[in-house]
């Protein structure tokens, strides 16, 4: 066990502390909440400083303008850009998720012309897979595309919980081109403009009133022939090796939602009172115990990283961790507090109304526990009765039921 | 034995879901989030006759029992309704029990005046001091002191947080003499040295205030101790009445809306996950009912046992509305946590109500302290 | 809310109380444990002592033996045999669930030969329903019965979670007599006397070490004609008959475990340090909530059984909280007591190993969730993928799905 | 950064699973319930060279870490395997420490001598006081207390439910001097004045001893504050590891029984009741194993976060085990719950392993003093 440097990574992580103590006053500030469109382009000219440095896009091919270093030198500059208390880079979906999908189907005029400009933050992304009904079950999408004479595209249909699309210039979208085959297989993945005609974002506020997210309309929008990314009809494939990055961006990153017992503690240290209760202490202790677990277990993923292997779908247990523990956190914290906790003006109020769309963003906790139990303990599937069926007559089937 | 409502009991029930049911309660509780007003629903609660209760027929109220108010209080809680009664009646309760002024009595009946009980936790085995809920913090803040000249009294303290404050026309406040000994006074609203600061936290339909007296004089009630206790305990059982009809209408719409979305070609009820999940949730709906009928029954039939009733019933209701509104946002998926949705609505309601009145985990300490006294008298 | 008897109960009431007074001296002491045999030829006394009394079969109908009383009469006879602190019958499984199903669908004759010796302790009756592979999943049941030409039966197979088998001189035995039809059709319900030969008994311990139940085994057991109770292939039928008095029992008799907040109170109370503990008190606090729910839901459930009302599947949920509240009991009271509360002369080591085994006794948690969310909450059943095949064939296709 | 087991580790691992695969360990925890005989396995412990794990190279052992140690104590609870190596290896880490007689730690190291630790819980942020085991209670007995003349200790007192105490040649006592400070004193079994006193509760496989000091004379260990600490914290961590061992091994036996069973017409292993539960012994399998790492790396390398480290690796250990245990009873059905059956040894282990030195609740307590301690020291 060693959580140690080694004197390569030693040297790194000195020229990255180096680089931010010279480049840290360009860095933007974060928390205020003032003028969104000004806070976005600040940050975005942080982002291209940071990329101009070598600092985004770590892990990437040195071709497609990474640099070509592996995951421990990453989780390095994203601990020295938290030491150093600026904020990260703005499009971490476009560079950890959307980006690396690209390199892997991407044509290569694809690559050419949109992974520089995504690194550099000139051109942010969205990610537009989820859909109204297809949560859980993603491969239930009903958006539609379809193909023009001219080998271009018509799309249509909406897409939910999108991230960044209100400034974003681009979105991976996957939808459906062909509804008569089962529905794993007839879906394509696009690059969509989010300026085109047709496109109608809307944000949607959370629970605590904040528009974390949007829904995306897409009303006939025209694509250009050569917008899909991999094979028509092969976009499922597409999709898995974007949700592959996702999964190593949350196994890896569990931290960065800011869940620490260390947090949790200073706030309950600050009631004498409470600080003394062997109640408050006994709660306290179990949640903490889960956030530290859940920190090393951040250390071991990322050293089977470093080593080239693919985490398996156990590490999604990591969020399960992370968003229990900070509901008894925030839990606990209320209880010593009190209604002032609630207080639309407390972080624990924030914290306490983020939770719940948490608990099912990215898959719910029902669907991960499947799938871990199924891939990772060899359990047997439940019964489908959606394999095989067109999608057509499967939609079908469920308007019957629901009628009936 | 006859362990069930009454026919009358029933009707008082189905006609308060009648009559909160003209209302769209529910879209108001989200708009008042954003600074909407909230519909007044006093004028509902004149004409069906709540106001009056809890007081004695004699005096012109209903002569009803803990169970009738608490069956009122599960039909607003089951729409978010915001009706001024958790405060108003158990200070109606202490008026009545006192034999405060007829004439008073028969206007706090007809809902002309309004009062709010400004409540003090009675001590317990570990410490027998009465004590007043704390602006924040896990320390219970000192009760208000009173000091009495004959009827008259001077009352001086703070009390956080309390319900329906704001606006009430008379505060029956709990306070402590010079002995520590517990006292009632009723407290104008217009009188010298009482401030109240209307506040809300998180669940835009509850009505809070923290309430300051400086010397404010009122008149002291003559009540024993069991009164005065039996007030605090009043509240719980009402604040948990409101959380029990929460309950059940998240639960009917968590099941509705499982029955009606599908993911994997099945409708997601169907998934044990979902359905284990939603049985829960009756399974706790029909505790705290049980419950409820318990605290109702001993508050007229078992005096002795009433604080230990209503504070179950607090912690089984504080308990069920929690879970179910975290159900009721989770099986919706990620929609259920949005703002246009009305899920939030109940997780807002559930996350303030089991922080008020000394919280549930207090309630849940008192069950035990309860029954702990009894059983340091029996033999192991 | 009334929790009063009525003038006629408390009549009854202060009949019965009168009784035990005179009678209690005859009544057995069931807290040693010596000879086996001896308690149980006592206990058969005291039972007898009792039904000549009229205080065994207080709901069932005069013409066979019974009361014809109502449900809170029975309840008045329990309370005042607890009060008494003497003990209940012997057979409550006989006296409870099957004396009410042979009078539901036994014949004449049936009736007539088994019922009055069964109230009198005569003849104790057991229950043969469950099968190593048939707990959950009740309609699986392999023991076979075949019929003889003259109308009789051989029977074979093992049975097991018995109750009173090892004094029993009948039971009510479930047994598949036609494989060929799917699993609930083809089943049919017998009178098995229990020293009949090729039936043999072994006594089953749980974790305590203490035989609570045992095993019973059929060797080709030879029946005479007119053994059937009910139709041949009818089984499923008088087995839901069973199972609801089953319910009914538990249900109305949640508290008869002996689990209530004041016994584990007193537990703690004797520690003073304990019953000071902020973290004892809120664990305390929380299991007798839903101990004292448990016995408000009791009283319910009597209210609607005195008024004729047979209780939904929901009833079953009192076990759930029961048992659920009964093992935070157990944790408490060994985190308070330590060591020490394991030690085998304890009560709470005892409670502690019983807890586990009564959770799948009569039915799982999980089946119970099934059935109370599709019968009561009216959400949809599983898929199911054994419906309307005949019993050989899913046996034979359970066997390759494991082999492959 | 490198946050796995080396190869070495790895071989140590797979050699103590090798050589504890030859003994049924399993099915002699039954028969000792029954007064049957445990195997000796100190002849193993020996051969695989675990007596001297903690004695560093100089005096014969093998001079590795709470890690290795930790590792060969989860093989060990994997199989519910009895080697007083519980006892031993603190004792041993406390006397190395110490720079005992190299003759002793010789024979210690080579396991002609076996040492039991007899332990004494450090003072926390709300009490300083080092305290001891109780018989029963909640409320902690005084540390033995000890009279030093130079090397020379008395030492008096009494420690109940010592782990691997009976049949002991030395016991390592931990207990205060007439200040409060902590000394370690080591005192042979035979001396005047010292009675252990042979018990076992619930898991026959766990040897446990009261032990008695009347004026007992042993030699006091020269050794700080920290490695006093230090000896209590290890405990807890072997304690925690062999836990995590048999959570691994009751979740293999349940996924196996689970995709053989069927009900209804399907494996039980494919009901979302049985699936989502079983994910969750993973879940906290792994959990606690990352913390297993985590307290292995600060014993060496952040001492100063070993306290919090097996604090937190116990409390995750001892929930992992209660729940994979009471799981693999239930995946089996009734016939889990039987006597015959081997999922109750493991219920039985969970269930005095978590009631141990201190137990687990004591160790989330601590969890939240030390994060407390840090707190007050940080700006919020």
């Amino acid at each position: 066990m060693d959580l140690n440097d080694t004197p390569d990574q030693a040297a790194y992580r000195e020229h990255v502390r180096g680089w931010l103590q010279q480049n840290r006053q360009h860095a933007p500030d974060t928390r205020g909440r003032g003028d969104e469109e000004a806070a976005v382009e600040a940050h975005r000219g942080w982002q291209r400083r940071l990329a101009e440095a070598g600092f985004v896009g770590v892990t990437w091919p040195a071709e497609h303008g990474g640099q070509g270093r592996g995951p421990l030198e990453q989780v390095i500059v994203n601990q020295e850009i938290a030491r150093a208390g600026v904020p990260g880079i703005l499009d971490t979906i476009g560079v950890g998720m959307l980006g690396p999908t690209l390199i892997a189907h991407g044509s290569d005029e694809q690559k050419q012309r949109y992974l520089g400009p995504m690194l550099h933050a000139d051109e942010v992304w969205c990610q537009l897979f989820s859909e109204p009904a297809a949560g859980s079950d993603l491969a239930g999408i009903q958006a539609r595309a379809k193909r023009e004479d001219d080998g271009g595209w018509r799309i249509s249909g909406q897409k939910v919980w999108t991230t960044n699309a209100q400034f974003a210039a681009y979105g991976l979208l996957l939808a459906r081109t062909d509804p008569d085959v089962s529905k794993h297989r007839g879906l394509t993945m696009f690059v969509v403009p989010m300026d085109g005609e047709g496109v109608t974002i809307r944000p949607l506020r959370q629970i605590s009133g904040e528009p974390e997210f949007n829904e995306v309309f897409f009303d006939d929008v025209r694509l250009e022939p050569g917008s899909e990314v991999g094979a028509v009809n092969g976009g499922w494939g597409v999709a898995l090796t974007t949700l592959m990055f996702e999964r190593l961006t949350i196994g890896a990153g569990s931290e960065g939602l800011g869940y620490s017992g260390e947090r949790f503690a200073r706030a309950i240290a600050s009631d004498p009172v409470a600080a003394a209760d062997p109640e408050v202490r006994q709660r306290l202790g179990a949640l903490a115990t889960e956030l530290l677990a859940l920190r090393f277990t951040g250390y071991r993923l990322l050293t089977a990283l470093s080593r080239g292997q693919i985490p398996g779908p156990e590490a999604g247990l990591g969020k399960v961790t992370a968003v229990n523990a900070a509901i008894e956190a925030g839990d606990l914290i209320a209880d010593v507090i009190g209604p002032e906790a609630l207080d639309s003006d407390s972080e624990w109020s924030y914290l306490i109304s983020f939770l719940p769309g948490l608990k099912s963003a990215g898959g719910t906790e029902e669907i991960l526990r499947n799938t871990v139990g199924e891939r990772v303990l060899g359990l047997p599937p439940e019964p489908r009765l959606d394999k095989g069926i067109p999608f057509s007559e499967l939609r079908a089937k469920e308007r019957q039921e629901v009628g009936a | 034995m006859n362990f069930e409502l009454s026919d009358e009991q029933v009707f008082l029930r189905e006609a308060a879901r009648g009559a909160l049911g003209r209302v769209n309660t529910v879209a108001a509780a989200r708009e008042a989030l954003e600074g909407g007003a909230l519909p007044d629903l006093w004028p509902t609660a004149i004409q069906a006759g709540w106001t009056g209760l809890l007081i004695s027929e004699d005096h012109g109220g209903a002569g009803l029992g803990a169970l009738d108010a608490m069956l009122v209080l599960a039909e607003a809680g089951r729409v978010l309704a915001g009706i001024p009664l958790l405060g108003h009646l158990p200070a109606t309760a202490l008026l009545d029990r006192a034999g405060f002024s007829p004439e008073s009595l028969g206007q706090l009946a007809d809902g002309t005046i309004r009062a709010a009980y400004v409540p003090a936790r009675p001590g317990d085995d570990r410490d027998p001091a009465w004590t007043a809920e704390p602006a924040s913090g896990k320390r219970r803040a000192p009760a208000p002191t009173v000091v009495r000249d004959g009827e008259l009294a001077t009352v001086t303290g703070h009390v956080a947080w309390v319900p329906d404050a704001p606006g009430a026309d008379l505060l029956v406040v709990v306070g402590v003499d010079e002995d520590g000994t517990p006292v009632a006074v009723a407290v104008g609203e217009r009188a010298d040295g009482v401030r109240v600061e209307a506040t809300t936290a998180y669940d835009a339909t509850r009505s809070l205030g923290h309430v300051t007296f400086d010397g404010a004089q009122g008149r002291a009630l003559e009540l024993d101790d069991e009164g005065l206790r039996s007030a605090w305990f009043l509240a719980q059982g009402l604040l948990a009445a409101e959380g029990l009809g929460a309950v059940e209408e998240a639960l009917e719409r968590s099941v509705t809306y499982a029955k009606e979305r599908f993911t994997f070609g099945r409708a997601i009820g169907s998934y044990q996950a979902v359905k284990h999940a939603l049985t829960e949730v009756l399974r706790r709906q029909e505790n705290t009912r049980s419950l409820l009928y318990y605290a109702g029954w001993a508050y007229d039939d078992a005096p002795g046992e009433f604080p230990l009733a209503a504070s179950a019933l607090r912690v089984a209701a504080g308990g069920a509305l929690d879970f179910a509104a975290r159900e009721l946002i989770s099986v919706h998926g990620g929609i259920g946590a949005t703002w246009e949705h009305d899920a939030p609505l109940w997780f807002r309601r559930a996350q303030l109500s089991r922080r008020l009145l000394g919280g549930t985990a207090e309630s849940a300490d008192r069950v035990a302290g309860e029954l702990l006294t009894s059983a340091a008298g029996t033999p192991a």
